[in-house]
């Protein structure tokens, strides 16, 4: 049984239909890219996989049982967790701190979290800024942060969403190296990512979408030779 | 009869509570706080058409535009001491502007009432009429000479500012800014200025509502925390930040009052207007018009 | 700590007031509450201040009581319960008075008497009507002044002489106002017959009277009583002459609460007020004692201020005080001065002043003859001297001498 | 179990501060004997209580009500009526106060879940004045503005000190474990950003809700502990003015931090007591103050203190002053 099956599901938004039938579904363990060009519904999807948007048509399944249109709040207690493109931290608290509210919230005793939100500071080398609170942390930092905060109680499945835009290269590595043990540790990802480079070396299987429709779903690199992928990225580049 | 007589009092005073109001309404619109000092620009304006109308005993038509002068000063200076934080170094203030504005302007209020009844003295006086005629009679309705013209001006002044805010270039950017303050200020508009524009005029209108009823309830310091609490209603009740909204908000309000007082409980009729403001804060937080009460 | 530093300022405090009072021999401390601002009465306050002065200066000038001066201390009571409370504690506990008086609002009177009576320390009630504060029957409290029973009795024989049929009272929510309302309407019952009567009590706070004065307009009663302190009662009068509903040839005003005498009487009512009858405790035509014409003297000197009855009720408390110590041969001590007063038998500024001991409902600690006057304004800004005298202390009402509203 | 997290740290500072304060408090007597001055304290308690409450919602919850003084008077007509119409002593009155203020609170608080900043501060003031109109208006069931007396609970004031030293204490000995608990986090998560908090799995309208209620609870106990000590109790209690005294307080002393409402209490209300006898201008001094304090040292009197010594009081110290 997939770990995520996403079923034909549907969205339109007045006439356009952002989403078209849109389906494919992934196994525990897998790190999969979801690429496509602007527009293409990738956002989309991934607001309806959180609970920020409801589709109209087709059912999403979390290890068979159907998740459609639950709460964000419910589906992160069910391990569907979502990194926003925008972080949201909380300004007028340490980093250590935005970190163990998560933890706790979701269910990880107060000694539990502290040791864990260590270990991911060290991770995501934030140790010697973690008594700063958040507000004061650069972009880049609280990116990072959202990131750990993410991965306080491993979730059943991650979706991030364009982790890597407008972040400084080195910040890039540590995120990247971080996804790729996490990976190895057999954690479940979903990646939305405009920086095909990135994703080439860090999902072995990508997802492309076009117009609301999934146009290639194989191996990443067999994806990025498809055909119709480069007529979707060209036409956007043409148009 | 007495239907008539409660409709004409409760028009009155709603025209009155209406000035108020709106001041109220624009600063919410264009800074999206709640000014909890409002009701004391009120009482300053009150103070200053009575104090200098009995003292400097010059005529009550030269007091009303003097106590006008007083508030639209009151306003610009609140403004430009206090809210400027609101949004200059907006990003460091966003998270706590609520609890700013909140705090800076009831210890604001607390601050103006308690410096005046030091400086002034706590003696209720009795503002002098525009004009002495204690009662005139118009078919079966009777109402002080003052309240007539005290009602008349007010109205007037009501219907300038909506076409100043409607129709001038400075009205426009004002609607422009509490509209989107950011898409504003990338249009060019001088957001810094339209506040301070904003608050003295909030100022000057409150201050003239004080002073036209400064000769029907004689002012004391206090004098402006029941008009203040009423505006607070009617804002919520027209719907934070419209002006028509505020209007006709005031008028139901003033009329409302008026007969409740006489057909439900005359003890109980300034919890009425309290009462409606939970109600629409929890069932319709946008009011009758108006923006959306739940900000995300 | 910034904390610490002021709290030692509290030590430091605390221990000054300790050794003041260790050294209280000299003078006589005398606490007198009063209200200074609003919702109190102010103008009534400033009458009192003055009257508790004026008697002041005079007892100090004769050398004080037995070489010991008088020394008054002023509190604000607001007018508010809580604060007079607050204010009588303080005078006790803090500036270690001998006696409280000066209260002249009952709702004020009746927080102060508690802690009078907790402390166990004279209290003067110079002006609270209330018959409750008598029936509470504290032995610290003693009344010079007026009392509901009588204002209510008064009012109802004077509503009975008019003949009026229709008799509507509008009162102050408080222990006065409503407590005179509702005597008013059980003497009208007890002592007339055929006169229909009933009150609507009135906020101090909100302004704005109309929706209590418009269903008047289509049958205004014969009467109407008013029975609020200002400013609440200018506002109510100019109110009721802005409708139309009195003063007129139907319907009179009864002031049962004596504002005409207030300083700001004619600034605020202006042609409201004309042919209103005024229950009232002085008018320049009564006699007056010898001590009554030099305190009314003295005080016109002082304020330029024609006398009013506070006036005297406010001197008559404190010279009752220091009548008490010296009839208790100088103690101050409670138990004496009360004994002291229970005895008294002393000629004040209005006639001479005894205290009933008979412990039942408004009589105890009460002096029973209060003179009492009616009077009627009958011109705008008429000095309270012109007003018209249509019923003498202790005569009935003159019909003949009432003017009527044309 | 001191613990390495830092937020401990700085709430055990902070708490330690609040025990020398109120130790300092508790010596207090043998220096001032003056029944008077013991008073002043006695009442300053009061008000650090509120304060402490205030705090609890607006500054680690975010909730910016203007009711605390309403849930005083509330706390203290419950114990008030309680023992005018049935003879009730402080022993059932003190504990029905805090029931009926906490009840309120929860209804309160589940009634302005949706509500944010100027709206709840708007729904909380009418609330309040509503609470306060209809008291003392009900003068054939409360006695309206002339309030209630109320029997006293000791003879010697020394008692009262003590008790309210003792009360305030437990209050702050419990706030202490709450807020270093979980709940404690959930709080300022909720403060920082409901959205977010959500997102994250807080059970925002629990917490929210429990804030108000306890927040109120304490008002009431207060409110009805002082109502004992007054031996009266009335409207005013309830005034605006009064939140406004609370908040001042609050602000001062250092919002959002453990030693700040009681430091602020104890501060403003003894010097208010000085300021009384030059005229009465307290009320004038503190708006003042508060607004000063608001624009320009957000972090309080406390804040200030921890600058003065050279230890980062909260971070958000240096962006403060970095402005």
């Amino acid at each position: 049984m997939p770990c995520l099956a996403i079923d034909h599901v549907s969205k339109s938004f007045g006439g356009l239909k952002a989403l078209d039938n849109a389906s494919f579904s992934l196994e525990a363990g897998e790190l999969v890219g979801l690429i496509g060009p602007n527009g293409s519904g990738k956002t989309t999807l991934l607001n309806i996989l959180s609970g920020h948007l409801s589709c109209d048509s087709g059912t999403v399944r979390l290890d068979g049982k159907p998740i459609t249109g639950l709460h964000p709040e419910a589906l992160a207690r069910r391990g569907v967790l979502r990194m926003f493109q925008l972080t949201r931290s909380f300004p007028r608290m340490s980093a250590f701190d935005n970190l163990l509210v998560t933890g706790c919230a979701l269910g990880l005793t107060l000694p539990g979290a502290e040791k864990r939100a260590l270990g991911l500071l060290e991770d995501l080398s934030l140790t010697r800024i973690m008594n700063l609170n958040a507000g004061q942390l650069s972009g880049g930092q609280q990116k990072l942060l959202e990131f750990g905060s993410c991965f306080m109680v491993p979730p059943r499945i991650a979706l991030l969403d364009e982790p890597f835009a407008a972040v400084h290269p080195t910040l890039k590595e540590i995120m990247s190296g971080f996804i790729r043990r996490r990976h190895a540790e057999g954690q479940t990802f979903i990646v939305v990512s405009h920086d095909l480079p990135v994703i080439v070396e860090l999902c072995p299987r990508s997802v492309c979408m076009n117009a609301g429709r999934v146009i290639a779903d194989e191996s990443t690199r067999a994806v990025l030779t498809d055909k119709v992928v480069i007529e979707a990225y060209l036409g956007e580049a043409a148009a | 009869m007495l239907t008539l007589d409660l409709l004409i009092n409760g028009l009155v005073i709603g025209v009155f509570y209406a000035l108020m109001a709106i001041g109220l309404s624009l600063i919410f619109g264009i800074l999206k706080v709640v000014n909890f000092a409002h009701g004391e620009f009120y009482m300053v304006g009150a103070y200053a058409y009575t104090l200098s109308a009995l003292s400097l005993g010059i005529s009550p038509w030269l007091s009303l535009p003097f106590a006008l002068l007083v508030g639209l000063l009151l306003g610009l200076v609140v403004e430009r001491l206090l809210m400027r934080p609101l949004y200059s170094g907006y990003t460091s203030w966003g998270v706590m502007r609520d609890e700013y504005a909140v705090i800076v302007t009831f210890a604001l209020s607390i601050f103006l009432i308690n410096i005046v009844d030091k400086v002034v003295g706590p003696y209720a006086y009795k503002g002098p009429a525009l004009i002495n005629i204690s009662r005139i009679t118009i078919g079966p309705v009777a109402i002080s000479g003052h309240r007539l013209v005290a009602a008349l001006l007010a109205v007037a002044i009501i219907v300038v500012v909506a076409l100043i805010i409607r129709y001038t270039f400075w009205g426009r950017q004002i609607q422009a800014v509490s509209q989107n303050r950011l898409g504003a200020s990338l249009a060019g508009i001088d957001t810094a200025k339209a506040s301070a524009i904003v608050f003295s005029l909030a100022g000057g209108l409150a201050a003239v509502s004080g002073a036209l009823l400064a000769n029907i309830f004689n002012p004391t310091p206090d004098v402006g925390v029941f008009p203040a609490i009423k505006s607070y209603v009617i804002v919520v009740l027209g719907g934070m930040g419209s002006v028509p909204g505020s209007i006709i908000a005031s008028i139901i309000l003033g009329v409302l009052e008026s007969f409740g007082g006489v057909y439900i409980s005359y003890q109980y009729r300034d919890t009425f207007g309290l009462f409606i403001l939970v109600l629409f804060l929890l069932f319709r937080p946008q009011g009758l018009f108006g923006e959306k009460a739940r900000e995300v | 700590m910034p904390t610490r530093r002021v709290s030692l300022l509290a030590i430091a405090a605390g221990m000054f007031a300790l050794t003041s009072t260790a050294f209280a021999a000299d003078p006589i401390k005398v606490g007198v509450t009063i209200a200074q601002s609003p919702p109190g009465s102010v103008s009534q306050g400033t009458q009192v201040k003055d009257g508790a002065e004026v008697a002041a200066k005079i007892i100090n000038d004769a050398g004080g009581v037995n070489g010991r001066k008088i020394q008054l201390i002023f509190e604000d009571t607001q007018g508010v319960p809580e604060k007079a409370r607050a204010a009588v504690e303080k005078l006790i506990t803090r500036d270690q008075v001998v006696a409280i008086i000066g209260e002249h609002q009952s709702s004020a009177a009746l927080a102060g008497i508690e802690v009078a009576h907790r402390y166990h320390v004279p209290y003067i009630n110079t002006n609270g009507w209330s018959d409750v504060i008598r029936e509470k029957g504290y032995a610290e409290v003693f009344n010079p002044g007026v009392f509901n029973s009588r204002v209510a009795i008064a009012v109802a024989d004077t509503m009975k002489s008019l003949g009026a049929k229709n008799v509507l009272a509008f009162c102050e929510n408080t222990d006065y106002g409503v407590g005179l309302a509702k005597l008013i309407g059980s003497q009208i019952a007890e002592r007339t017959q055929g006169i229909s009567y009933k009150y609507e009590t009135l906020d101090r706070a909100s302004k704005d009277y109309l929706p209590a004065i418009l269903p008047l307009k289509a049958n205004p009663p014969d009467v109407i009583v008013e029975i609020l302190l200002p400013p609440g009662a200018y506002i109510l009068l100019n109110q009721l002459n802005e409708q139309g509903v009195a003063p007129t040839a139907k319907t009179m005003i009864y002031d049962a609460s004596g504002i005409a005498d207030y300083p700001d009487f004619w600034q605020n009512v202006g042609d409201s007020a004309v042919n209103m009858l005024v229950f009232g405790l002085y008018h320049p035509k009564m006699a007056l004692p010898e001590l009554g014409k030099k305190v009314a003297a003295d005080y016109t000197a002082k304020t330029k201020a024609d006398p009013n009855r506070l006036l005297f009720q406010a001197a008559d408390s404190l010279f009752l005080v220091a009548e008490a110590i010296k009839a208790a041969n100088n103690s101050t001590k409670p138990d004496d001065m009360i004994k002291a007063l229970e005895a008294i038998k002393w000629s004040g500024t209005r006639g001479e002043i005894t205290f009933s001991k008979e412990k039942s409902g408004f009589k105890y600690h009460q002096w029973l003859d209060v003179p009492y006057v009616t009077f009627q304004v009958t011109k705008v800004k008429q000095p309270v001297a012109d007003m018209n005298l249509v019923q003498d202390p202790g005569k009935p009402l003159d019909l003949s001498r009432i003017v009527k509203t044309k | 179990m001191a613990s390495a997290h830092p937020i401990n740290r700085k709430l055990q500072t902070e708490f330690a501060a609040s025990l020398v304060l109120l130790a300092f408090v508790g010596v207090l007597p043998a220096f001032v004997t003056n029944a008077y001055w013991q008073g002043v304290v006695v009442v300053s308690m009061y008000f650090a209580m509120l304060a402490v409450a205030w705090n609890i919602l607006a500054g680690y919850t975010g909730q910016f009500s203007l009711a605390p003084a309403a849930f005083g008077m509330i706390g203290a007509y419950t114990t008030g009526l309680l023992s005018y119409y049935y003879g009730l002593t402080a022993i059932v009155g003190v504990p029905a106060a805090i029931v009926v203020a906490g009840v309120i609170g929860l209804v309160l608080g589940r009634i302005v879940l949706r509500l944010r900043g100027p709206y709840l501060a708007l729904t909380t003031l009418s609330f309040a004045e509503i609470m306060r109109l209809v008291i003392s208006n009900s003068i054939d069931f409360t006695r309206g503005d002339l309030g209630l007396n109320v029997p006293g609970i000791f003879d010697s004031r020394l008692a009262y000190y003590y008790m309210m030293l003792a009360v305030l204490l437990a209050i702050q000995v419990g706030l202490f474990y709450l807020l270093r608990s979980r709940a404690g986090l959930y709080l300022r998560a909720i403060r920082d950003d409901e959205i977010a908090a959500a997102s994250r799995g807080v059970l925002i309208v629990y917490w929210k809700t429990f804030a108000f209620t306890l927040s109120a609870a304490i008002c009431g106990l207060a409110g009805a502990l002082y109502g004992h000590f007054a031996q009266f109790v009335s409207p005013e209690l309830g005034l605006l003015s009064q939140t406004g005294v609370v908040i001042s307080m609050v602000v001062i002393g250092g919002l959002g931090t453990m030693v700040g409402p009681i430091g602020g209490a104890l501060l403003v209300y003894v010097l208010s007591e000085f300021l009384r006898d030059f005229g009465n201008y307290q009320l004038v001094v503190f708006a003042f103050l508060v607004i000063i304090f608001a624009r320009f040292f957000r972090e309080g009197l406390w804040g200030l203190l921890l600058a003065a010594f050279g230890r980062p009081g909260r971070p958000a110290a240096a962006a403060t002053a970095a402005e």
